[in-house]
């Protein structure tokens, strides 16, 4: 049958990968699959749109379907970590938080809308830079705005995900943000409340969890699990 | 650099993109030629509201109608609840709700256009149908609708080029569902994020500009064909 | 036809009343420009809203604000013509002349395209657009729509001011006929007496925004007959010529009028202009005039500087004008005889 | 002014092609409802491009297809007046009177505001919008918009159709003032013979899209004597009246002409239908007719169907009108000597 | 429901909506009134190309705008390298970045809204103004300008209007920063972007909207007045 999936922009490659797989073992089940940023699957799902499964860039989002009862609640789980990072033009002399005094601009996702500002802002804070860079900053629209502007030059550096990172072609990984700076970064999973009645929903729910879907998440730079 | 070949996902976008832009542009023609001739020839209790109404897509930004229409829609929604569920009908995550997203978002260019257009009629004209026994409708059949013709066919050039480029409305409503509602603004959505998808979305890009260019191209000849009949 | 009027409007820079009844069929409406002719009829054909008042036509109320009633437009089956043509330019001539046709309810159709197309001769034009023709091609289209919407009362203003005479007098001769041949009354606007004679019985004479007057056209003429180039014009109605040397003798009262022979067909209306009566006392010997009528005064009275003197010729009735020496001279006076000297190339036929 | 023309124009169902020179202050364009008069006046203003061909005033090449030559419209100093007023709809009276003078380089504008408010009688309009306006007032603004921009050539497109005797009138004698106070000469088209005596000298008959002729607008009214109904007008230039009895006596050749007074002041031109002189063979007793002239034939000469008849009359010439049996019953021929008996009323005064 | 406060970032953005989208229509409305009046009155070589390049922003999304503009803007772009660079001009992530983004978006609207307003002016009128004297400048200032008024009136609102809407390529431009770039759009989807966010997104739209209610009020009244003058 049908499964319907609504899942993170962010994590529109994985899936791919995740999804062609099992149907090759499964021809039966067709893959419907919705991307786009996590509080507006969240909201289409509120609003009826037909989903069996849910991966979000963030928590905030998966609670907030929880609380309103459209997820089964048992199966919510975490589909996968990220890094955060810092990237630049090969050869800054940037190796830490603290040398980032030295740059002019640097971007960073809107702390508010996007997860990966919202961490990136924690570390800033964690490590005593906020106040000092604060003037600095240009808050991006999502990850990818970020990257972007590092890759155009428009800023000195930018902070991301190691996933995105991957991609750059003029910037490189100048470190990667210590862990112990910033909450850890999940991507929750879930089954929701429509697609807890769904076989194959539950099937590939399951798939996901195996060494095989581990493995295509790691050659793409996330850490399962 | 070798033009990357369109994958089937993409050519059903483009396809889709065609099919709601002007889905959206000719299902809303006739009501925005109403509206529009509502605005322009009654005066009636209420009007700056309802130019308030039709305008209000245009101020607010697509992301927030898409979500106001998800409301509005949605199985909580007024229509939703007590309309489209009683009669079985889904809406949200078809390509009919992306073509209500585009509809209501081209729909002030369309209304606009159509107005200024019939502002410009010479009122003299009207009176002489009227005392050749035209009343009002046979009035807006014969004389008023091909008068604002340049207005109608500017406004549905507006709407159809806008319908194309349209984003955030349409990634609300109908989600980005490659095949079923993904339309091109989707599609380049898609591929500039992930990696190496800039040349594909250029060539999308490209694509939609070609389109555009085919609408401006007719939208040229009609009105040329206008003056020239002498 | 019976047409009540009685309406008031303000334009706030120009206000308008009228209170009148017009009975017959061809009613002229006369006065200086800005007066108020065009508020007049565009008020009947209910193009303005009259501001109080009522409109009935044939006992049928058109308006009447105090029962707060106002047919539409293009209900009330008040074909218009206007100063400015106002054709449709996105339909050509023929679709242009057929608009309001199509529109009229079948059994009203009597005045067809074909007939109209030749008498105002744009047979030519027919599958033309509209945006280029000439300032009179467009003014007779216009006035060929307005007749071929079969119409229960006409409104022409102005309808023959871009028109050159013998055109003016061919279509004037074609809407006479019309109207008297399905019945058709009118209203006419015109700046000309002599358009206004040919065209109306009666007469309303509108100044400054109001109906100032209203009288038999004839009246109107014989008053202005001082201040007009051409005078009073005597319209006779003749018949059966003879050919006389080279002119036509046409049987009048008891005698005969001799009228110069025209091109064409010997005519059955002919017009004269009283300044083209001479009146002499005594018989006189050669005269280049040859129709010399002997005739008894009947009427005479004041017209501007000069008398207009009302003659019995035979039993025919015909103006003429003097100044007041020749009145004196002549001993103008009721019951009178005198002999009245006309050219024969002093008619002018009409149709 | 000398306006040399050779235009060739293709408007494909429509062709046009003049070639004349026209010298003189005022010359007349008349030909029927589209026969392209207003095709050619739109040509010279520059408002259609001739396919080929030259247009040169007064040594000043406008146009000239053959050096690519074409000055724009608004360099060429050529005033128009259009059928149509084309009043900028959003500007008021005055504003819409001015533009053209604003335009005007101060050295050439001599034509100002006031004077010509007076006789266009727009004074109580200036303050108004123009959509409102009558279309007797549309019109008028029309042509004082055009006549203040001081162009070195006047073009009038059937400028006066719209307007009532009484103004018309008065506006032809400003035109015309105008015209020869600050040496402005024009192109007028009209359908009216006698507008177009009285506004021209000479003469363009147009017909089907070609100068057909080109001649003294006094010839053109001789050969049209027979068909007009007002026959060949005489223009007299009197002045020095004396009151007698209640008529106006003017000196004219060695005697006198006795003519009604009009209201307000005596005139100084006046005008005289060739169908309002009566000839005789022998001196009539009492006659209505005021003048009875001694005179001899000059030249007698045949339009339509009558003889047109020039008069000596004690050595100022006139104009008569008779049918061929008359013209044999008086026995015209030159130097015949006849009685011309005109009424006092006859003559109209035009200034 | 209590209404939430706005807080001072909120109230810069909505000072920063009105400024961005007035000083864009504004800058846009000269170079508008000119295109439109060559599109509509000349002829010339490459004229279909320069109404697709003027009606492309309608047709791409907005975020495309957005990328597109930065790639010509930015430090490796074409502008920014050898026109802003050398005249030490910083654009990108200011509010002229915005108002260069909001300019680019609504300018179809303004452009096409003048030509129709344009194309229904009497060409006679034209013509009356030449012969008496008016050339060509003249002509478009005198009689062109005041008798396409309605035209540019109501593309100027709808150009505003759009302007408080825009969102996706002033984000990219501009950036996202509150007090410096943060227009009502893009304070929307902050709020947006967290689940207790609606209440005060919902109270950005009403002021949003009621901007384009004042102005839309302006327009009508100005339309008004325009009918009125007799
Ligand atoms: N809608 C209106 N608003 C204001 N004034 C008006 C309106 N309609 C007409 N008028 C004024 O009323 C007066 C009479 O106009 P109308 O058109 O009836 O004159 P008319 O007798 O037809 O003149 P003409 O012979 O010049 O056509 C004019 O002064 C005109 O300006
Ligand atoms: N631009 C054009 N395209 C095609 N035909 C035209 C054009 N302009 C004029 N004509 C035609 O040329 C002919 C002459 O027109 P024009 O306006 O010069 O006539 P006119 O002599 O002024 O007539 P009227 O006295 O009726 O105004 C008409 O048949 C008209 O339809
Ligand atoms: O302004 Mo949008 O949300 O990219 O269509
Ligand atoms: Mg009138
Ligand atoms: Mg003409």
């Amino acid at each position: 049958g049908d499964v319907n999936l609504s899942v993170a922009a962010s994590m529109k490659d994985a899936v791919n990968q995740l999804t062609d797989n099992f149907a090759k073992k499964n021809p039966g089940v067709k893959f419907i699959k919705n991307y786009g940023a996590s509080g507006a699957l969240a909201k289409q799902i509120e609003s009826g749109a037909p989903a069996d499964i849910f991966i979000s860039a963030n928590e905030k989002w998966m609670d907030y379907l929880k609380e309103k009862k459209l997820m089964d609640d048992r199966s919510i789980g975490t589909f996968a970590y990220n890094e955060l990072v810092f990237v630049g033009k090969p050869g800054m002399k940037v190796r830490s938080m603290q040398d980032l005094a030295e740059l002019e601009k640097i971007a960073i996702g809107s702390p508010q809308s996007v997860p990966a500002g919202e961490y990136a802002m924690a570390a800033l804070k964690k490590s005593g830079m906020d106040k000092e860079l604060e003037r600095k900053l240009v808050m991006a629209k999502d990850v990818r705005a970020c990257l972007m502007y590092a890759e155009q030059g428009e800023v000195d550096g930018s902070f991301v995900y190691k996933t995105d990172a991957l991609l750059a072609k003029n910037t490189k990984i100048l470190f990667v943000v210590p862990q112990e700076l910033y909450p850890r970064v999940t991507y929750p999973k879930g089954l929701t409340a429509a697609g807890s009645k769904n076989k194959d929903a539950a099937a590939f729910f399951n798939y996901l969890n195996s060494a095989e879907a581990r493995k295509s998440l790691e050659q793409l730079g996330f850490t399962a699990k | 650099m070798n033009m990357p070949s369109f994958t089937s996902a993409d050519y059903s976008a483009i396809f889709l993109s065609m099919k709601v832009a002007s889905t959206a542009t000719l299902l809303s023609l006739p009501v925005g030629f109403a509206l529009a001739w509502l605005m322009t020839y009654k005066q009636f209790r209420g009007k700056v509201i309802l130019d308030v109404l039709i305008s209000l897509p245009l101020t607010l930004p697509p992301v927030v109608i898409g979500y106001l229409l998800l409301l509005l829609l949605g199985r909580n929604g007024w229509v939703g609840k007590y309309l489209l569920q009683p009669l079985d009908i889904r809406l949200i995550f078809t390509w009919k709700a992306a073509v209500i997203a585009t509809a209501v978002v081209g729909f002030p260019l369309l209304v606009r256009a159509i107005r200024i257009g019939m502002e410009s009629i010479d009122e003299r004209l009207l009176q002489a149908a009227r005392t050749l026994g035209a009343g009002t409708f046979d009035n807006i059949i014969t004389v008023i609708l091909p008068l604002s013709f340049r207005g109608i066919l500017a406004g549905s050039a507006l709407m159809f080029a806008r319908g194309l480029g349209e984003f955030g409305a349409t990634i609300i409503v109908a989600g980005n569902i490659p095949g079923v509602t993904q339309t091109i603004p989707l599609a380049i959505y898609e591929y500039t994020s992930s990696p190496s998808g800039d040349v594909m979305a250029l060539a999308l890009c490209m694509v939609s500009i070609s389109l555009s260019v085919i609408i401006l191209l007719f939208h040229e000849f009609l009105s040329r064909r206008l003056v020239k009949a002498d | 036809m019976e047409l009540r009027v009685d309406v008031q409007k303000n334009f706030g820079s120009f206000s308008f009343a009228a209170n009148f009844t017009a009975s017959g069929v061809s009613t002229g409406v006369f006065g200086p420009s800005g007066s108020g002719k065009s508020t007049l009829v565009k008020l009947i054909a209910g193009l303005h809203k009259p501001d109080s008042g009522v409109i009935i036509i044939d006992g049928e109320t058109l308006f009447d604000s105090s029962r707060r009633q106002n047919i539409p437009v293009e209900e009330r089956r008040v074909g218009m013509v206007f100063q400015h043509p106002n054709l449709f330019p996105h339909l050509n001539v023929k679709r242009n002349l057929l608009y309001g046709y199509r529109r009229c309810p079948s059994q009203h159709r009597r005045i067809t395209l074909s007939d109209l197309v030749d008498v105002l001769e744009i047979g030519h034009l027919l599958d033309r657009g509209v945006n280029n023709l000439s300032g009179g091609e467009k003014q007779r289209v216009s006035i060929g729509r307005t007749v071929l919407s079969n119409p229960r009362l006409l409104l022409m203003d102005e309808p023959l001011s871009a028109l050159d005479d013998n055109l003016k007098y061919q279509i004037i001769t074609y809407l006479k006929n019309v109207s008297k041949r399905f019945g058709i009354p009118y209203l006419f606007i015109s700046h000309s007496l002599k358009e206004m004679r040919l065209m109306s019985d009666q007469v309303l004479v509108v100044e400054d925004g109001r109906i100032a007057d209203q009288m038999p056209t004839e009246q109107l003429a014989l008053s202005r007959m001082g201040q007009s180039l051409t005078g009073y014009i005597n319209i006779l109605k003749l018949k059966d010529p003879r050919l006389r040397d080279e002119l036509h003798a046409y049987p009048w009262g008891d005698g005969e009028l001799l009228i110069v022979a025209g091109e064409g067909q010997p005519g059955t209306l002919f017009e004269l202009s009283s300044r083209d009566i001479i009146l002499l006392r005594r018989f006189p010997h050669a005269i280049s005039a040859r129709n010399l009528l002997k005739c008894t005064v009947v009427d005479a009275f004041p017209s501007g500087h000069r008398i207009g003197v009302k003659l019995d010729c035979g039993g025919e009735h015909l103006v003429a004008e003097v100044t007041l020496p020749a009145a004196r001279e002549l001993e103008i006076e009721t019951g009178r005889e005198l002999y009245a000297a006309i050219k024969a190339s002093a008619f002018r036929q009409i149709m």
